[in-house]
C-alpha cells in the first residue's frame, strides 16, 4: 500500500519549512492570549481565591 | 548536530513560553498571595475527632477580630456543619479533615478547592465579600453516596450573624 | 471543475463545524456573548453543508485560481 | 481503489511469522478492551448527563472502575508491547530471543488483565463479596478485592518482562553490530521502557508493599497520603509510557504516509531522552491541592512539569516539518497550500493528523493543570477528563486506530476491508470528541465535578455564564454517542479484515531521515547514562516529600480504618428495554423543549 513516488525529491539543505513555522507562531499566539485570559481572568477573577 | 534555525527558533519560544508560564505563577503566588493547602493544617488521629476541640464539634466560631474558623468535618456522604454560616466581609479560615476516606472539598464556582485526606487537616483562608449562598460539594469519588455529598456555604449579613450568633450545625 | 477530493471535504467540513462550534465557547466565556444554542448549532450545521457543496461541486474555483493546488 | 503495491517486497509477517503472531494477539487483546471500554463509556456519558439512566447510580462507580482500567491500562499497554515488539524486530531487523518467553509474558499480562476484570465486574454482583469500585486511582483508604491489587502487579510485571526481552534483542544486536547507533525505533522502544523501569517502582511499593498486603489483612493500616503520593510517582509518567508509542509512530511513520521523510532523527532521540529524565520526577503536580505535602515540593513539581512542555512542544514542529516535507515533495505550494496537497484520502494518515491536531488543544489544557495555583480554579472538576479525553483518549486513542489501518495489513498480509468506512471514523472520532471535550472543559470551569454519578444537587445549581448546563449535558452525550459509534466501526472494520482478500507486497520501506543519526552526538544512545540521570532527579524530587509525609503521619498513618469498595444490595432498574425506551423519549423531548423554551 504504498503511494505513489513522489512529484520531487527533496533534500534536507534546501528545505526550509515555512508553513510550519507559520502554523506554530500562530499556535504559540493562540495559547499566550489564552492562557492570559484563563489566568487574569477566570482565576484571579474568580472569588474565594485562597490566600492563607 | 545541526539544528534547522526554524527549530532554534521554535526551541527558543518554547522556552520563553514557559518561562513566562512560571513567572505567572510566581506573581500569583507573591504579589496576589495565593497560597497552594500544605502541611501547616497538621496530622490528626482519623479515629479520634470527636476528642478534637476542633472536629469533636464541627462549627463556626470567631478568632479574631472580623476573622472566623470553621471546623468542618467531611464524612461519607455529609459534610458537618451543614450549612456554614459566616457573616459578610471577613475572612475565613476553614479547616476540614476526614473520619473515614479521602473526600474533596469544592465551593461551587469559587477558587476554594481541596482534597480532604483522613489524617490530615486541610486548613485554607479566604474572605467573604458580599451576603450570599454557594453550594458545597466533594468532588472525589468517596463511595457509593459520593453524588449526594454536597452541603452549603451562607455568608450572612453583619447584621443578621451578630443577632442569631454562631449556628452549631 | 471539482475544488477537493470528497476525502478533503469531509475533512474540511469537520475541522469547520468544530471550529464555528468552539468558536461559541469562546464568544461566551472570553467575550460574554451568550448566543442561544440550537439556533448556532443549526447555523454551523447549514454554513458547513454550504460549504461542502460548493466545494464539490468546484463552485469556489478554489484550487484554480488562489492556491494554484494541484489536485 | 486498486492501489498500486510493490508485489515484490516482503511484508512483516512474511519476514517474522512468529513475532507478528504476538503482535496480532497483542493488538487484538488491546482492542477488545477499547470495544468494552467504549459500553461503559457510552453508559456513563449518558448517565452523568441525567440523558438515559439505565443501571442504578450505585453501579456507575463500578463502569467507571471498569472504563478506566480497560481503556488506560488494558488498551493502551496491550497496544505498546505489540507495536513496541514490531518496532524493536523491524529496526534491528532479527527475530525476537526466545518467542516462547514473549508468549509468556504476554500470557502473565493477560492473566493479570482478567484477575483486575474480574475484581472489577465483581462490583455489578452484590451477592458476592468480590468488588474493586476503587476507580483507576485506588486511592485508600477505599479497599478494593486482593485480587484487584494481585491482578495489577502481575500485569505490571508482564511489562517489566517485556522489556527484558527488548533489551535481550538489542545486547545481541549490539554484538553483531559494535559500533552502529542504535536504530531509532529501537531507541524510542529502550528509553521508553527505562522511564518504565523507575516509573513502576512507585506502584510496586504502594501495591505489593502497602495495598495487596492491606487487602489481605496482614496489615490493619495504611498511610493514604503515602500511597497516594506513591500512586502518583508512577501516575504521571504512565501518561508518557502511553504517549510514546503514539510519538514513535509520528515520528517514524507518519512522515513517511505524508510522503516526506522524518526532519531530524537527532531532534527525535533528544526528545525521548527528555522524556526519560523528565517525567518521573513530577507526580506532586497531581496533588497540588493535597495537605500533608509543603509548597515548596508542588512549586518544583511545578517547574519540572513545565520543562516537560519542551519534548512535546519539539515534537510538534518536528512532525508538522516532515509532513510540509512531504507535501512539498507531492508538489504542494504556498505557505498553508502545501496543506492541500497531504493525502487526506488516507485513513491512517488523516487519523493520526486529526490526532495531533486535538493534542494541541489537549496540550494547552495540559499547560492550564500544571500552573501550580490555577489549579483551583479546575482541581477533580470535569475540565480535568476534558483534558485527558484530548490527550490519551484522541492524541494516543485516536493514533493507535489510525496505525492499526497501515500496521494490520502488514501483520496479516490481508487488505483492511474498508478505507472510506475507516476514514469516516477517525473523522467521526475527531467530531464526536471535539463536541464531548469541549462540554467537559466548560463545565469544568463551571464548577461540575469528575467523577459524580449524578451531579444535579438539590440544594444549590451550578451558573453557567453562557447557555445552559442543559445544553453542555446534551452536547457531552451527543458526543459520548459520536465516539461509541466510531469505535464500534473501527472495531468491526478490523474484525471483518480477517475474511478479505490476502495480497502480498505490504513491506514499504520506511524512508530514512532526513537528518540522520550520525548527525547527532554518540553520547544520545548512552542508556545507561541516562538512566542514571533519571534515578537522580527521581530521587531528587521524591525523597524529601515522602520522608516528610511518613515523619508527620507514619508509614502506615494514625487510625485509619479500610473501607472495602462493598455495596449494600441495591434497587435494580427493572423492566424490559421497551420501559427504558419510554422515559429516555420523554425526558429528551422534555429537555429539548426545555431548552428550545
Amino acid at each position: 500500500m504504498s503511494d505513489e513516488q513522489p512529484a520531487t525529491e527533496i533534500g534536507h539543505e534546501e528545505f526550509d519549512p515555512n508553513g510550519t513555522l507559520a502554523l506554530i507562531l500562530i499556535y504559540f499566539a493562540i495559547l499566550v492570549v489564552m492562557w492570559v485570559f484563563m489566568y487574569f481572568v477566570e482565576f484571579l477573577g474568580n472569588e474565594l481565591t485562597v490566600i492563607g | 548536530m545541526d539544528i534547522h534555525s526554524y527549530e532554534k527558533i521554535w526551541l527558543v519560544l518554547a522556552v520563553l513560553l514557559i518561562a513566562g508560564f512560571v513567572s505567572t505563577v510566581t506573581y500569583g503566588a507573591t504579589a496576589v498571595g495565593v497560597q497552594m493547602i500544605d502541611d501547616d493544617g497538621g496530622t490528626i488521629d482519623a479515629n479520634a475527632l470527636d476528642e478534637d476541640p476542633r472536629f469533636g464539634n464541627p462549627r463556626v466560631e470567631q478568632v479574631g477580630e472580623n476573622h472566623y474558623a470553621a471546623y468542618v468535618v467531611a464524612q461519607q456522604f455529609i459534610f458537618r456543619p451543614d450549612p456554614i454560616t459566616v457573616p459578610a466581609n471577613s475572612t475565613v479560615t476553614f479547616y476540614v479533615t476526614s473520619p473515614d476516606v479521602i473526600h474533596g472539598f469544592e465551593v461551587v464556582g469559587t477558587n476554594a478547592n481541596t482534597m480532604v485526606v483522613p489524617g490530615q487537616v486541610s486548613k485554607l483562608t479566604v474572605t467573604v465579600e458580599e451576603p450570599r449562598e454557594y453550594g458545597i460539594l466533594c468532588n472525589e469519588y468517596c463511595g457509593n453516596g459520593h453524588h449526594t455529598m454536597e452541603g452549603k456555604l451562607i455568608v450572612q449579613p453583619e447584621d443578621e450573624y451578630a443577632q442569631g450568633g454562631s449556628t452549631d450545625g | 471543475m471539482r475544488d477537493a477530493s470528497p476525502a478533503g471535504v469531509l475533512l474540511g467540513s469537520a475541522v469547520l463545524f468544530v471550529i464555528l462550534w468552539e468558536l461559541r465557547s469562546a464568544l461566551g466565556l472570553l467575550a460574554g456573548v451568550d448566543l442561544s444554542a440550537p439556533a448556532y448549532f443549526l447555523t454551523t450545521v447549514a454554513i458547513v453543508a454550504i460549504t461542502a457543496f460548493g466545494l464539490s461541486v468546484g463552485l469556489f474555483q478554489l484550487s484554480a485560481t488562489v492556491l494554484d493546488q494541484r489536485i | 481503489m486498486a492501489e498500486a503495491l510493490d508485489a515484490g517486497a516482503p511484508s512483516f509477517r512474511d519476514r517474522f511469522p512468529d513475532e507478528a503472531a504476538v503482535v496480532r494477539a497483542a493488538l487484538l487483546s488491546s482492542f477488545i478492551a477499547l470495544t468494552l471500554g467504549a459500553v461503559f463509556g457510552i453508559i456513563q456519558g449518558l448517565h452523568r448527563t441525567n440523558v438515559l439512566r439505565v443501571l442504578d447510580s450505585q453501579f456507575y462507580y463500578t463502569i467507571l472502575t471498569a472504563h478506566g482500567v480497560l481503556m488506560v491500562v488494558s488498551f493502551t499497554i496491550f497496544f505498546l508491547v505489540g507495536l513496541f515488539t514490531w518496532a524493536t524486530v523491524r529496526s534491528l531487523e532479527r527475530p525476537l530471543e526466545d518467542i516462547r518467553y514473549t508468549w509468556a509474558w504476554y500470557g502473565l499480562m493477560v492473566v493479570g488483565t482478567l484477575m483486575a476484570v474480574v475484581a472489577i465486574l465483581g462490583g455489578f454482583v452484590p451477592s458476592v463479596d468480590i468488588s474493586a469500585d476503587v476507580l483507576f486511582t485506588f486511592y485508600a483508604p477505599l479497599q478494593a478485592h486482593p485480587l484487584f491489587y494481585g491482578g495489577l502487579a502481575i500485569f505490571v510485571i508482564g511489562t517489566w518482562l517485556a522489556g527484558a526481552d527488548w533489551f535481550w534483542s538489542w545486547y545481541n544486536w549490539k554484538q553483531a553490530h559494535p559500533d552502529e547507533r542504535i536504530p531509532l525505533q529501537a531507541f524510542m522502544v529502550l528509553t521508553t521502557m527505562l522511564m518504565w523501569y523507575i516509573a513502576t517502582i512507585g506502584i510496586a511499593i504502594a501495591v505489593v508493599g502497602f495495598l495487596l498486603p492491606w487487602s489481605l489483612g496482614l496489615i490493619e493500616q495504611v498511610n493514604p497520603l503515602l500511597t497516594r503520593t506513591l500512586f502518583w510517582f508512577w501516575g504521571h509518567p504512565v501518561v508518557y509510557f502511553w504517549l510514546m508509542p503514539a510519538y514513535l509512530l509520528w515520528y517514524t511513520v507518519l512522515p513517511s504516509l505524508a510522503g516526506g521523510r522524518l526532519f531530524s532523527d537527532p531532534l527525535a532521540r533528544v526528545v525521548f531522552v527528555l522524556f526519560l529524565l523528565l517525567s518521573t520526577p513530577v507526580g506532586i503536580h497531581h496533588q497540588y491541592v493535597d495537605p500533608g505535602i509543603a509548597e515548596g515540593f508542588k512549586m518544583i513539581a511545578m517547574t519540572n512539569t513545565m520543562f516537560l512542555l519542551l519534548p512535546s512542544l519539539l515534537t510538534a514542529f518536528t512532525v508538522v516539518a516532515s509532513m510540509e516535507h512531504g507535501a512539498r515533495q507531492r508538489g504542494g505550494t504556498g505557505l498553508f497550500g502545501w496543506l492541500r496537497a497531504l493525502p487526506w484520502r488516507d485513513p491512517a494518515f488523516t487519523g493520526m493528523t486529526l490526532a495531533g491536531l486535538m493534542f494541541a488543544a489537549g496540550g494547552f489544557s495540559g499547560m492550564i493543570n500544571a500552573g501550580m495555583n490555577i489549579n483551583y480554579l479546575i482541581h477533580n472538576t470535569l475540565w480535568v477528563p476534558g483534558h485527558f479525553h484530548l490527550t490519551v483518549g484522541t492524541a494516543v486513542a485516536l493514533t493507535f486506530m489510525a496505525a492499526t489501518y497501515w500496521l494490520w495489513p502488514r501483520l496479516t498480509n490481508r487488505q483492511l476491508y474498508s478505507r472510506p468506512i475507516a476514514l469516516g471514523q477517525v473523522v467521526l472520532w475527531f467530531v464526536g470528541m471535539a463536541l464531548m471535550s469541549n462540554a467537559m472543559h466548560v463545565m469544568g470551569l463551571f464548577g461540575v465535578p469528575r467523577r459524580t454519578a449524578e451531579p444535579q444537587y438539590q440544594g444549590f445549581d451550578f451558573v453557567a455564564s453562557f447557555g445552559s448546563i442543559t445544553e453542555l449535558r446534551i452536547q457531552l452525550a451527543l458526543g459520548a454517542t459520536l465516539l461509541f459509534v466510531s469505535t464500534l466501526l473501527f472495531a468491526a472494520n478490523i474484525a471483518l479484515s480477517s475474511w478479505t482478500p490476502t495480497v502480498s507486497g505490504h513491506g514499504h520501506r520506511l524512508p530514512d531521515p532526513l537528518s540522520g543519526p550520525g548527525d547527532s552526538p554518540v553520547v544520545l544512545d548512552n542508556l545507561k547514562l541516562w538512566f542514571g540521570i533519571g534515578m537522580v532527579l527521581v530521587v531528587l524530587a521524591y525523597t524529601l516529600p515522602l520522608a516528610s509525609i511518613v515523619q508527620d503521619s507514619g508509614l502506615f498513618g494514625r487510625g485509619i480504618d479500610a473501607y472495602p469498595a462493598m455495596i449494600e444490595t441495591p434497587v435494580l432498574l427493572e423492566g424490559s428495554p421497551l420501559s427504558l425506551a419510554e422515559p429516555l423519549a420523554s425526558k429528551v423531548s422534555a429537555m429539548l423543549s426545555g431548552v428550545i423554551s
